[in-house]
């Protein structure tokens, strides 16, 4: 119910949180014991850390991309975390509230190279793969009403489907958001073979979604990124967590992890969740480099998703 | 059950399917221990008489008393009167899907809630009443029809009822088989069982009927001994219908 | 009578006036222009399909390796199959518990399968037996006894997701279509007119949008303590699709009984209940259990449809299979491995069906 | 008059009572449910989102449609190519279908064995999957510029299907085709009933006035047909069909064909050997038989089952939303999801779909009327 | 087609379903103009005979020869049997989706290519024969069950059959409707028709039939004169057989 979601997800004991129908690489995808991996799954088990204190009370509920605001509606569950843009008509029209964005990108296109395309407007009277009812779909919509170039726009229900259908060569070029095109080229099997076209579409950024009306609900979200990102900036790792807080070096650093009291109770969570959280799911950047970093198969560079002192867009409200 | 002088009586009976009026005040009493057999053209209402007697179907018009008691639309009252009147129909309708014996003893049991091993035994004497015995084990399906039809009799006169319809018992059976269902029915009307059947075996009507009644649109035409009504009917219409049936 | 003696003889070969095979052949096949061109073209369909397939699928295809095995093949990749088989099957359940998940899909299957076996078939029997079977399954399932550790219904994929759905499905779905179809053939007006129109308004919709219904409409419109985990509506909804299919078909079967069958029974002063329980029921799930096994084929298909619901049965988890590791080019072997397994299921229960039509025929009347 | 539960009429009273106001309290309940939910998350139910812009593309269209046209727009979109899709993909199933079912009835064994394994291979398997199959199909086809070009401006690729076309509004086209085919169907029934006059001539004028319409709606100074040519990436004139078009058809008419053949065959079956004796016995030879009897009879005896199996295969068009076919579910489910107005959009979806079965069950009705026999008892 | 002496000729016929063999080599011959009735207990393949007789069934042992031609498996041979030999079944089997007079003009008009006309106007006066020229546009199921087997027998004349087979044409009928189609099929002896007819109907037995044959498991028992064959039968099977169908 609003303004009590987590009393509801305390009396439940369990966290509902979103995971992908299928394969969304980098963000949630299966391996081969089916287990679920991807930075939307690390904050799906960093927020139920903050609550639970382990994840082992988190609850990955498979939706498919149009349902996932229809189940955050209906109550089925408790937050959308599955790369979803913070959008106006999203924010306003269906009800829904919005963390700070944990993630940005911009849309790309890859198109076969035997096309010899540069950019889009070499693909006249060519198609677009995207998957329906998100928001790369109204992004590359409108990028191709706008500059009138006679490119069609097939949709699909499923990312997955629309790969598929670009690899069977449905379509010319296939467009999501930069990361995820750079992913599905490495793992394709032959990268050469597909070019990243020179068009950006507009810097999105993704957020945790919630349903309007409950201010408490929302902080929690916006303090678990939060308080990775305090981490990071001050050096607090998944491995040096206990030595760091053993003897903090710094103020800051002894609120984050709950040796100066304060930051759990405001929140209505106990003062060691940011602990947990890191030591259970790392800083910001060990979650970057895990999905989509050195760690993982896709080697993609950090750039605008680093800290702003790293060169990058993001930065962390002050904990005072 | 209350005891009367009359096992039946009707009484100015009308029964309408829709608008569409079927039994033209039909007036019939029957006495204990009698045998009625009701002739008549094809959709002259023969059937709908003798079903409206235990009220597989209803009427809208006029009363009917049976052992008594006058049917009308209390539960208790219906099933009262059904398990005093046995019905035999001219397709058997013998339950497929049970032995023959399980067809004699579900009744019974349900109905009457007599424990199944006095059920069974009162149903095999019946069997041999209608000389099936042997085939107690067997399924319906397995019967010719002459077998079955005095399966059927022999289900019926397992819940001791008091007065046996028949709605044109033999009508659905191949020549030869005719007979041993009417020697059958000869027996029960010879043990002194009410009857009322509707039938065009003439010989039979001759030999065990005490009245004959003749039907056409939905009245009573002629009701009239055998003798009386096969060798001077009263009416063209009897006439009619005795030398077609009679006929070549 | 008449019916029966015929279909049992005719298999039993007649000694043939001088017909030796070389004249059947030539009869059957040659014995005028238009069937000479006939036969002759089915037989090149026939081998030219059987030359592909064996070539595609057996002569030139790779069975263990990487998927850059695969790219150098010219036939099926069954590498992501024999990599993969265990996702594909059991989707995202836990991968040391998987064991379970087998364990709960053979004991679905054995309950199927004793329950074509006439023995089981009573009123009394076959609730017992799917009681235990269904139950034996959500325990496997489920766990949190014996020491098997929990397991939420959203981890459950696979095989044993497609089965759970459908032997839902079935359980829930067959009483309710039987209440359903009594529920029409009432006496009284405004009862049958309103389950009609029920059934009705049911019946014209797709399944996709009762699903989507079930899955997103449900929660706002039930009190909060009926609404249950998505599964489960999913499957109610399921269900009562099944149930108006379901109740039609055995109203029909109803109606195929002989009116004086309910007569007769009414004469003998069985009561309602007695007459639907002893006479009509027992024979019209005879008549209607043709297209009942029908049905409840399409139903099992049908569970494939919730792939689109995010759920991960069979399809969605054969999805997953191809879409990581390199795999993504090989999903037509994914999608023909998934479609024999079901091919499986419902063609041998579509044969169990044509069986039983015939040894109905003979045995029924 | 005192009340009596043993009195049969008066039981049936307060039966029937208390079904309706069970069943009344529920949908109460439901409704105030629904509406409290909504307003704690403060969300209206309404219709003003129909005019908004939906600002996603849909790639089938048979209608104009842009990004800036409304709701209410796409979902015409969708609800167009339902019909459109069904009407096409029905049509061959039945067709193909009867063939099949007429098939597996044949003396030629070959015949009927592969009639055989087409209808097992075909029900046994998911419509879903068998739709994932044929659309890899039809994204295999080589690229536009390879595209294998055939004989009379047709040509196959990965886009899509490319033909001839018409220059001929479409409307005017549409009901040009229309016309020849009611005409037809009339002309053929009035001259078997009255056994008057050939049906060819009834043919030859609804096809003349048919061709008279085309006329009226060609469109000026073009030639009459309009040739796909190569261009790029793509084609430019004629006519296409995409992918998603083309894979669903096909998966849908296959599908289908498989239980229409099923339909057919029990149809043919059902005929009394009788009938079909009397007919050898008055020397009529197997051409005729089947042309003259087995085949009306047994059109007029599936007649009812055919109708629920269109109604079927008309909603297995929704597994368009599989393959990308915006067809009226997936435009739904799509509009859900950018606008949000669940409850609403999900009434429209009903709706549609009744409003279809609907017009499937009154005509296949009105046919089964028209050819049912005078006092002939099923 | 070659005249002959002999309409029918059947040497020896056997005949089997799969290992059940029905008939166990029948010989009968009819004469052109004679009138055969074959009668028998149920089962006992006299359907199977006549049915032999257009080819219906096909026999494996013994020939048969019908208007001179011998029955083989050639088709053109066949059908031109089949021009030549009308058949009325039990249940009628008109087509119910054409008219009478369609019924009736189908065969001529695709079998013998006579136009249109000609043939209405020959079916017409073969309705008018069979006093039912009033019905011609009705549709089978608006008639009576006696009307249509009398416009089955219409539709077979239409072909100007030179022989006829009637296989129980009555006994699907109410006994009211039995007398219609008798005198029908009487008047058509009358007027010299080479018949076979199985039937239970004695009356007419006795009337028109040049001879009776009684039949019994799959044999020819009794072949002789109607007069004898009631009065005197031969075989202990007949004459049960004969005391079941003429008894009460
Ligand atoms: N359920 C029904 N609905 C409407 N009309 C009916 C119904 N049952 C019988 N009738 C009509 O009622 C009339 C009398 O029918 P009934 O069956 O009593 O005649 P019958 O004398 O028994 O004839 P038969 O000798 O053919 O059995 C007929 O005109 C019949 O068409
Ligand atoms: N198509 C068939 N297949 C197998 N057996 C058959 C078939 N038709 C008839 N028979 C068997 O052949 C035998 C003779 O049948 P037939 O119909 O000729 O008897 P009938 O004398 O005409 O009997 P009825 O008086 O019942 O018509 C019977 O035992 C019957 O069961
Ligand atoms: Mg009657
Ligand atoms: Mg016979």
């Amino acid at each position: 119910a609003p303004g009590d979601t987590l009393k509801a997800v305390q009396a439940r004991g369990a966290l509902n949180c979103t995971s992908s129908d299928g394969n969304f690489e980098g963000f949630a995808e299966v391996d081969a014991q089916g287990n679920w991996h991807g930075l939307d799954i690390d904050y799906c088990r960093a927020v139920a850390t903050a609550i639970f204190g382990s994840d082992d009370k988190l609850k990955l509920i498979p939706i498919s991309w149009a349902q996932r605001f229809p189940s955050l509606q209906s109550g089925e569950i408790d937050l959308v975390i599955k790369a979803s843009g913070w959008l106006f008509s999203r924010d306003t029209e269906l009800g829904l509230q919005f963390s700070m964005p944990y993630f940005i990108g911009v849309t790309t296109f890859m198109a076969h190279k035997d096309l010899a395309a540069k950019s889009l407007a070499d693909l006249a009277g060519g198609t677009v793969c995207v998957a329906g009812g998100t928001s790369t779909e109204k992004l590359v919509s409108d990028y191709i009403k706008e500059k009138k170039y006679e490119v069609k726009v097939v949709t699909f229900e499923k990312n997955t489907e629309a790969t598929a259908a670009y690899f069977a060569n449905r379509c010319d070029a296939y467009a999501e958001w930069g990361p995820i095109v750079a992913a599905t080229r490495a793992t394709s099997g032959d990268p050469e073979s597909h070019d990243i076209l020179s068009d950006a579409l507009a810097l999105e950024g993704e957020a945790i979604v919630m349903r309007q009306g409950d201010d408490n609900w929302v902080d929690i979200a916006n303090w678990v990124i939060a308080a990775q990102r305090i981490a990071e900036e001050n050096g607090v790792t998944s491995k040096n967590i206990d030595e760091m807080k053993a003897n903090p070096p710094n103020t800051v650093v002894g609120k984050l992890l709950g040796v100066t009291p304060g930051i759990g109770t405001r929140l209505g969570l106990k003062d060691d969740w940011a602990y947990n959280v890191i030591k259970k799911v790392g800083n910001s950047e060990e979650m970057y480099n895990r999905n989509f970093g050195t760690e993982s198969r896709y080697k993609l560079p950090r750039a605008l998703n680093s800290l702003w002192n790293k060169g990058g867009v993001f930065y962390a409200p002050v904990l005072d | 059950m209350t005891t009367s002088a009359l096992a039946i009586e009707v009484d100015g009976l009308c029964k309408y399917y829709g608008a569409h009026q079927v039994l033209h005040g039909v007036n019939l009493t029957v006495k204990p221990g009698e045998k009625i057999v009701v002739c008549g053209p094809s959709g002259s209402g023969k059937s709908t008489l003798i079903r409206c007697l235990n009220k597989l179907e209803e009427h809208q018009q006029g009363r009917i008393r049976v052992l008594g008691t006058e049917l009308n639309d209390e539960i208790d009252n219906i099933n009262e009167i059904r398990r005093e009147v046995g019905m035999v129909f001219q397709h058997f309708n013998l339950f497929p899907h049970l032995t023959v014996l399980e067809n004699c003893v579900l009744a019974p049991m349900l109905v009457r809630k007599i424990d199944r091993k006095t059920a069974e035994e009162q149903a095999m004497t019946y069997l041999e009443r209608v000389k099936i015995p042997q085939k107690a084990k067997n399924y319906p399906g397995e019967l010719s029809g002459g077998q079955q039809q005095r399966v059927a009799i022999a289900r019926a006169l397992c819940m001791k009822p008091e007065i046996m319809l028949f709605d044109e018992p033999t009508s659905a059976l191949d020549p030869e088989m005719i007979s041993e269902v009417l020697d059958v029915m000869i027996q029960l009307a010879q043990g002194g069982m009410t009857m009322v059947c509707v039938t065009h075996e003439m010989g039979f009507a001759r030999k065990v009927a005490d009245r004959v009644i003749f039907m056409d649109q939905g009245k009573i035409v002629e009701d009239a001994p055998p003798a009386d009504f096969f060798d001077n009917p009263q009416h063209e219409r009897s006439k009619l219908f005795l030398s077609q049936i009679l006929g070549h | 009578m008449r019916a029966e003696t015929m279909t049992a003889t005719t298999e039993i070969q007649a000694p043939a006036l001088n017909d030796s095979l070389l004249d059947s052949v030539r009869r059957d096949y040659f014995s005028s222009v238009g069937r000479t061109i006939l036969t002759l073209v089915c037989l090149a369909l026939i081998l030219s399909a059987l030359w592909f397939l064996v070539n595609w699928g057996l002569v030139n295809a790779v069975w263990f390796g990487t998927p850059e095995d695969c790219h150098k093949a010219a036939g099926a990749c069954w590498a992501v199959i024999t990599d993969r088989y265990r996702l594909i099957f059991f989707g995202l359940y836990p991968y040391e518990e998987q064991w379970r998940s087998a364990l709960a899909c053979l004991a679905i299957l054995a309950t199927v399968i004793l329950s074509c076996v006439p023995f089981f078939w009573s009123a009394k029997r076959l609730p017992v037996l799917w009681a235990l079977g269904y139950g034996l399954f959500y325990f496997l399932m489920k766990g949190g006894v014996f020491g098997m550790p929990v397991v939420l219904e959203t981890q459950w994929g696979g095989l044993a997701l497609t089965v759970f759905v459908f032997s839902s499905t079935v359980v829930i779905g067959m009483p309710l279509a039987i209440v359903l179809a009594l529920l029409r053939r009432s006496r009284l007006p405004v009862v049958s007119t309103v389950t009609a129109l029920f059934i009705d308004g049911i019946r014209s919709l797709p399944l996709l949008s009762i699903l989507f219904t079930a899955a997103i409409i449900l929660p706002l419109t039930l009190p909060g303590f009926l609404v249950g985990d998505k599964l489960y509506r999913v499957i109610i909804g399921a269900a009562v699709f099944f149930a108006v299919y379901q109740a039609e078909i055995i109203r029909s079967g109803i109606q195929s009984l002989p009116a004086g069958q309910e007569e007769a029974a009414t004469a003998l002063g069985l009561n309602y209940w007695q007459t639907i329980s002893r006479i009509v029921l027992p024979q019209a799930f005879r008549f209607a259990l043709p297209p009942t096994i029908n049905q409840v084929v399409i139903a099992f298909m049908e569970t494939a449809l919730i792939v689109i619901l995010g759920f991960f049965e069979i399809t969605a988890s054969g999805n997953a299979a191809f879409s990581t590791g390199g795999w993504k080019p090989f999903h037509t072997e994914v999608y023909s491995f998934v479609a024999l397994i079901y091919f499986v299921f419902t063609y041998s229960l579509s044969m169990y069906g044509s069986y039983l039509e015939r040894s109905m025929k003979l045995g029924l009347r | 008059m005192t009340f009596s539960f043993g009195n049969r009429k008066q039981r049936d009273i307060l039966l029937q009572a208390v079904f309706l106001a069970v069943i009344l309290t529920m949908l109460l309940i439901a409704v105030m449910t629904t509406r409290r939910n909504l307003e704690i998350q403060g969300l209206s139910v309404g219709w003003s989102f129909l005019n908004y812009a939906t600002g996603s593309s849909i790639v089938f269209s048979l209608i104009d449609y842009d990004l800036d046209s409304s709701f209410a727009r796409a979902l015409l979109v969708g609800f167009i190519n339902t019909l459109f899709l069904g009407t096409i993909s029905v049509s061959l199933a039945v067709l193909l279908g009867t063939v099949i079912g007429t098939a597996r009835l044949s003396s030629h064994k070959l015949v009927k064995s592969i009639a055989g394994v087409y209808v097992q291979i075909f029900r046994n398997i998911p419509l879903i999957l068998q739709a994932f199959f044929w659309y890899a199909i039809f994204v295999n086809f080589p690229s536009p510029r390879q595209a294998i070009a055939v004989q009379g401006g047709f040509f196959i690729s990965n886009r899509g299907i490319f033909f001839p076309m018409f220059n001929i509004e479409a409307w005017y086209l549409l009901a040009a085709i229309a016309l020849f085919i009611i005409g037809s169907v009339i002309s053929v029934t009035v001259a078997r009933r009255t056994g008057r006059g050939s049906s060819l001539v009834g043919i030859l004028i609804s096809l003349a006035l048919a061709c008279i319409i085309g006329y009226a709606g060609r469109l000026a100074d073009t030639p009459l047909f309009d040739m796909p040519q190569p261009k790029g990436l793509r084609f430019l004139g004629g006519g296409t069909m995409t992918p998603e078009l083309g894979s669903a058809i096909v998966a849908i008419a296959l599908f289908g064909a498989s239980y229409v053949a099923e339909i057919v065959r029990a149809g043919f079956l059902s005929i009394p050997a009788g009938l079909i004796e009397a007919a050898h016995a008055l020397g009529l030879g197997n051409w005729h038989i089947f042309w003259r009897i087995r085949l009306p009879l047994m059109i007029r005896r599936i007649l009812p089952t055919m109708t629920n199996q269109i109604i079927w295969l008309m909603k297995a068009t929704t597994i368009g939303i599989a393959i990308g076919f915006p067809d009226y579910f997936g435009v739904v489910a799509n509009s859900i999801n950018h606008s949000g107005q669940t409850i609403s959009l999900i009434f429209l979806l009903i709706i549609g779909f009744w409003a279809i079965n609907m017009t499937i069950s009154f005509t296949m009705n009105a046919i089964n009327r028209a050819l049912a026999l005078p006092g002939h008892k099923k």
